[in-house]
């Protein structure tokens, strides 16, 4: 297939009926996953084509689910949880904290939680404060939980897999904004796997190093290709997942470019992108850096509801290209 | 705007009262099908929750309340914000994003409430407004208001462990509460089939010693009824009660539902059973109001709603620049 | 060890059955008095829940299910971790913190699991693993086991939302799990009386289309024949019971706990419903078992659980070089 | 008075009984803290002395105690919510994060939520992985939560009262193993307030910047101690609430020691800490720097249960001591 330029729905699909074709113990469930083909589309004809037990309905009930998928992950299964919206997470934190993510360890290694769990993440919509939140930093400073942010539909069909794969729990953030987008790479039909823990280089660029994950992908590769055009090159680094983080790269790149900026649409205050900025000043790049690191991060603010308010709240491409014109003009 | 139950003996017992009903439902949804046609056409964003068909129970349920009475609401909320004597202006602005909104257009449709007319929000998260419910209504037992509070949710919400949780603390403390559920059939495309194993839903009272009663949500006059009963039961400090209203909703659930998981058969049998109708049947009927009343509670409605929009129109688009500010309230000193 | 209900018609059926059932219930006794003694000379650490006085509903429990059925247990679980067939010897060096507990020292009394006799865990948070027993209950669906899951949970984990959850689910999708409420009269200090508006806690099931019962817990066998039964509704595809065993635990909560919430009469009138007695009554006036029988158990239990200790002292400590490497299962290749 | 050491339990609740009688509109909800006295036995004797209507014993139900609260606290009310131990904060984070940290700023400002949800927090009691941990980073990342962590009986006291005072949802962490230890100062009887957002120089020395919160101030005032005898001076900053927080008192100190060393009980990756960090290597206190920042947390484990474990798994004295040491040696 030459031309396979799939939205991140139609690629996270794609993995998912490859998961459910190779193992018979992967399942899906959430709600309106079903008939309905999931909120935001994702599981689409899945219901249609391998029935209801596998892709399974449920009540309302975001605990409920999360936890009987725990009970079915530690005897035999690998569920694939859908949690419409991230925020909904907060009903089941009992359940992927303090169930999930220490089972394995509590009880001495005898049982294990192969479960994903699978939702989507971030503003954009105009869906308000309580439907819009990013949470990474939360399941990020949980020890036992792995957590994956894909930027793209090939990135999120090969880490999905390997999700899947995984013999432990992992929560799968996707970027709401990214999934009716088409991307720019084709997406192989068949299986392919992109291991977790391992941070992509998406792009190289002598003057500044940025980090970044999921939707600002986007936003700093259409800054990058605007200040190209100023002479002003930048290395973008994917972590892909946030744990484990793989630093390495960010390492190696700031080696040549000297300059640190780290973005995020989280809230600023105690965002996960703080570890990247933690890692670099107590780490071996810290001789390497001539400019001051620069974070770029939400407002400290619930999401807004209006779009005027919503943009403002959360990095946009601008706000990219300024600070980082910034600290590159200011630190030559 | 006047406060309902002030004028209310027996909702069908007066011409007034049962104008207001009508006027009432009729506002509500010529209120909803003006905001579906701005969204439309592009002038809204996010999404939208309508209860086109549903108008009867926010109706009959305030009715039977005082302005001082409490209600929480849901992301299917317009009906009960408007019935409980919201100003349709700052919902239209709200929706638009507009600082005159009554969020500021920082909440939008999801998260309107109005505080002058004991409406303590609605609410994004399924079964999130019901526990805070409760603590409303603990407030007026510690405070002594003798006030209820209205807990309005949907059939899915029943299935969230805060409908549990709320529920029991109510039991067992007797508070000022009555839950109230808008059973439409459906959460989201979950249908109550599906997602229980009942016959009734108002039978999942029986867990936590609270009565239940089901009844036909499209009959005004039953909603009423049966509020103003729980209601009363609530305010003498004998605890909380449990109403489900059956009742459709007409619309998907929101914008980008295809109504795959239900019939067209369906949704066309029960606009049979339009509640807004079926009130004028009866009234008719009993000779209590001529179809020139009511078309004049319908002329009403439609200019008020055309008036609530052109004047939201006109507000200020929502500034960024107070964003920050907004988040905590002041430390006064 | 031997699985108990391959040895089963009835409980009281045969004299093997009773001698296991005394011998087993006097097991989880000492265990915990021997514990309890440990702990008392500050040779454990942590905290510990016991259920003594509370012993014949994890042995009536276990000994209808095969060795392939699966529980999940709670925070007062060394009862059903015996019952369901676990080593003394690796529960108590789990409690000192050695290498060869269950856990590597890692978990202690409330996380102990033991993945052969299908022991899926101990739980620190109250009603965590009901939702848990669940989704093992589907997979078994799933996967056409033909098991069935027993969910222990007490009195106060009803009022949990992850209760009322787990339990639509398993009504609704007719899983093969029995919900066993081992009401002992308090969640903590918070009497049943306080925390619930119920005569019986399993009236709950009512509102899930969960059939309910309430029952004598302190009686090993009623517990067994109402556990069998509900078993075998689960495993030919009935869905689910709620089953309610009313007991008492004799001491504390927790060791830090002074008992000002209930009266020493009420202790006291429940020690003379103790299980273990009371079964002696029962096998000896139906001449099932002699006095001589009934002390050789009690002889041998003491020995098991003297043994255990001594070899659980024998353990290295846990060493914290294995941290790190114990938080996440290795990726095969 | 002038020999008044309390614990950390009593002065909490002093400052409880003197908020009961400043407002009836106090009171307080939980599990368990009527007659027993609280988990930790906090409330105490609170019972006794104001009734079972203000002093008010739950079900075991936490979302629905903090959604009540944050009900009550809608209209009139000031509950405050003791969360017997912060893990249990998992099953309400939806009435926390979605409800009581936004609804203020969603409904426009017409509502707000004057609630404080007291909740027993951190390791060192054998109580394992589901009743020992330090989730701090997860309310701190939630715009519109305001986050105390006590570091004394007499902080803990003022801190409360003004927690109480707040007209927003403040989570307060105390760490248990705070409760029962003496303070070292005077805590005087009447009421007294310390503002939240102002951060506290405990000690000053010439020679590196030391900030943390809870249990780890205790922990660093003895390692000062022991390294005051080796010449090397510490200054510590217990920024007492970690939102707000409060850097001028750490970018003042910078400017004399050059050196900072930052230290929590919380895992590692991703922790809270890593905001401090960020705000001083992205701020004005870079220039000041003459050593790599180095951070001390939490290993990136669930809590382990056995003692030698346990202590394992987050900074002790030595910890410090040794880390301190090293990066004054190192960089002198
Ligand atoms: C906790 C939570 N889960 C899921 C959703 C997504 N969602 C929004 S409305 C809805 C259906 C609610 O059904 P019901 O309570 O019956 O109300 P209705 O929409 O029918 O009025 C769902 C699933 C949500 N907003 N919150
Ligand atoms: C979610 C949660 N809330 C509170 C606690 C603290 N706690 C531990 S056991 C217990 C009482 C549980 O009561 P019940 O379920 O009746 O079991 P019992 O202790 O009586 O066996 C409480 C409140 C907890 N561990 N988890
Ligand atoms: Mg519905
Ligand atoms: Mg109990």
């Amino acid at each position: 297939m030459s031309d396979r330029k799939l939205t991140m729905s139609e690629a996270l699909r794609e993995a998912m009926s490859i998961a459910l074709d190779e193992r018979p113990e992967v399942f899906i469930l959430g709600e309106d996953i079903g008939i309905y083909g999931g909120a935001f589309g994702v599981t689409g004809d899945l219901y249609h084509r391998y029935g209801k037990e596998r892709i399974r309905d449920t009540p309302i009930s975001e605990l409920g689910i999360v936890g009987t998928a725990v009970g079915a992950a530690l005897s035999g299964m690998r569920p694939i949880v859908e949690i419409q919206f991230s925020d909904f997470t907060a009903q089941a934190m009992d359940q992927i904290v303090n169930q999930a993510a220490k089972i394995h360890f509590m009880v001495g290694g005898g049982l294990h939680v192969p479960l994903v769990l699978r939702t989507a993440s971030g503003s954009g919509t105009g869906a308000a404060a309580q439907h819009s939140q990013s949470l990474e930093g939360w399941f990020a400073n949980v020890p036992g939980l792995k957590v994956v942010i894909p930027s793209s539909p090939y990135e999120a069909k090969g880490l999905l897999l390997s999700a899947i794969d995984d013999p432990n729990p992992v929560i799968f953030l996707e970027h709401k904004l990214l999934y009716k987008v088409a991307g720019t790479e084709d997406v192989p039909e068949g299986a392919y796997r992109i291991p977790l823990g391992v941070s992509r280089v998406v792009r190289e660029g002598k003057d500044l190093t940025v980090v970044a994950t999921g939707i600002m992908v986007t936003r700093v590769l259409a800054a990058a290709a605007e200040l190209d055009k100023e002479g002003i090159n930048i290395t973008l680094i994917d972590p892909r997942t946030i744990s484990p983080l793989d630093m390495e790269p960010v390492y190696a790149s700031l080696a040549k470019t000297g300059r640190l900026m780290v973005v995020q649409e989280a809230p600023e205050h105690g965002g996960f992108i703080n570890e990247v900025i933690a890692r670099v000043v107590t780490g071996p790049s810290l001789g390497h850096l001539i400019a001051p690191v620069t974070r770029l991060a939400g407002m400290n603010v619930p999401i807004p509801y209006a779009p005027q308010l919503e943009k403002a709240a959360v990095p946009q491409v601008e706000d990219i290209i300024k600070q980082a014109r910034e600290v590159v003009v200011n630190w030559r | 705007m006047t406060t309902p139950a002030l004028l209310l003996g027996h909702p069908l017992a007066s011409q007034e009262n049962a104008r207001y009903a009508l006027l009432t439902m009729s506002r509500i949804r010529k209120f909803e099908e003006a905001v579906e046609d701005l969204f439309g056409r592009g002038m809204m964003h996010g999404t939208m929750h309508l209860s086109i068909g549903q108008e009867a129970s926010p109706v009959g349920v305030c009715m039977a309340l005082n302005l001082e009475d409490q209600i929480t609401s849901t992301h299917r909320g317009h009906g009960h914000c408007i019935a409980k004597g919201a100003d349709p202006v700052r919902m239209v602005a709200e929706l638009l994003g507009k600082e005159n909104g009554y969020c500021g257009g920082r909440g939008g449709s999801m998260h309107i409430a109005d505080v002058e007319t004991g409406n303590l929000g609605a609410n994004g998260i399924v079964g999130g407004g019901i526990p805070i419910a409760v603590g409303a209504a603990l407030s007026s037992q510690l405070m002594k208001k003798g006030t209820v509070v209205i807990s309005f949710f949907g059939d899915g919400a029943m299935n969230e462990g805060a409908f549990h949780e709320a529920a029991n603390l109510a039991s067992i403390w007797k508070l000022p509460v009555v839950f109230i559920c808008e059973n439409n059939g459906y959460g989201m495309s979950s249908s109550t089939e599906l997602a229980f194993n009942l016959e009734k839903l108002s039978d999942r009272g029986l867990g936590y010693g609270i009565p239940g009663i089901t009844l036909d949500g499209n009959d005004v006059s039953a909603v009423y009824e049966a509020t103003e009963a729980a209601v009363k039961r609530a305010k003498s400090g004998e605890g909380p009660t449990l109403l489900e209203f059956v009742t459709y909703r007409w619309k998907g659930h929101s914008r980008s539902d295809k109504n795959l998981y239900r019939t067209k058969e369906e949704i066309d049998e029960w606009k049979t059973k339009d509640p807004i109708l079926h009130f004028e049947h009866v009234v008719v009927e009993r000779g209590l109001l001529t179809e020139a009343d009511i078309a004049e509670q319908h002329r009403l409605a439609t200019e008020q709603v055309i008036a609530a929009v052109n004047e939201a129109m006109k507000g200020k688009p929502a500034d960024p620049a107070g964003l920050l500010d907004a988040v905590f309230k002041k430390v006064s000193a």
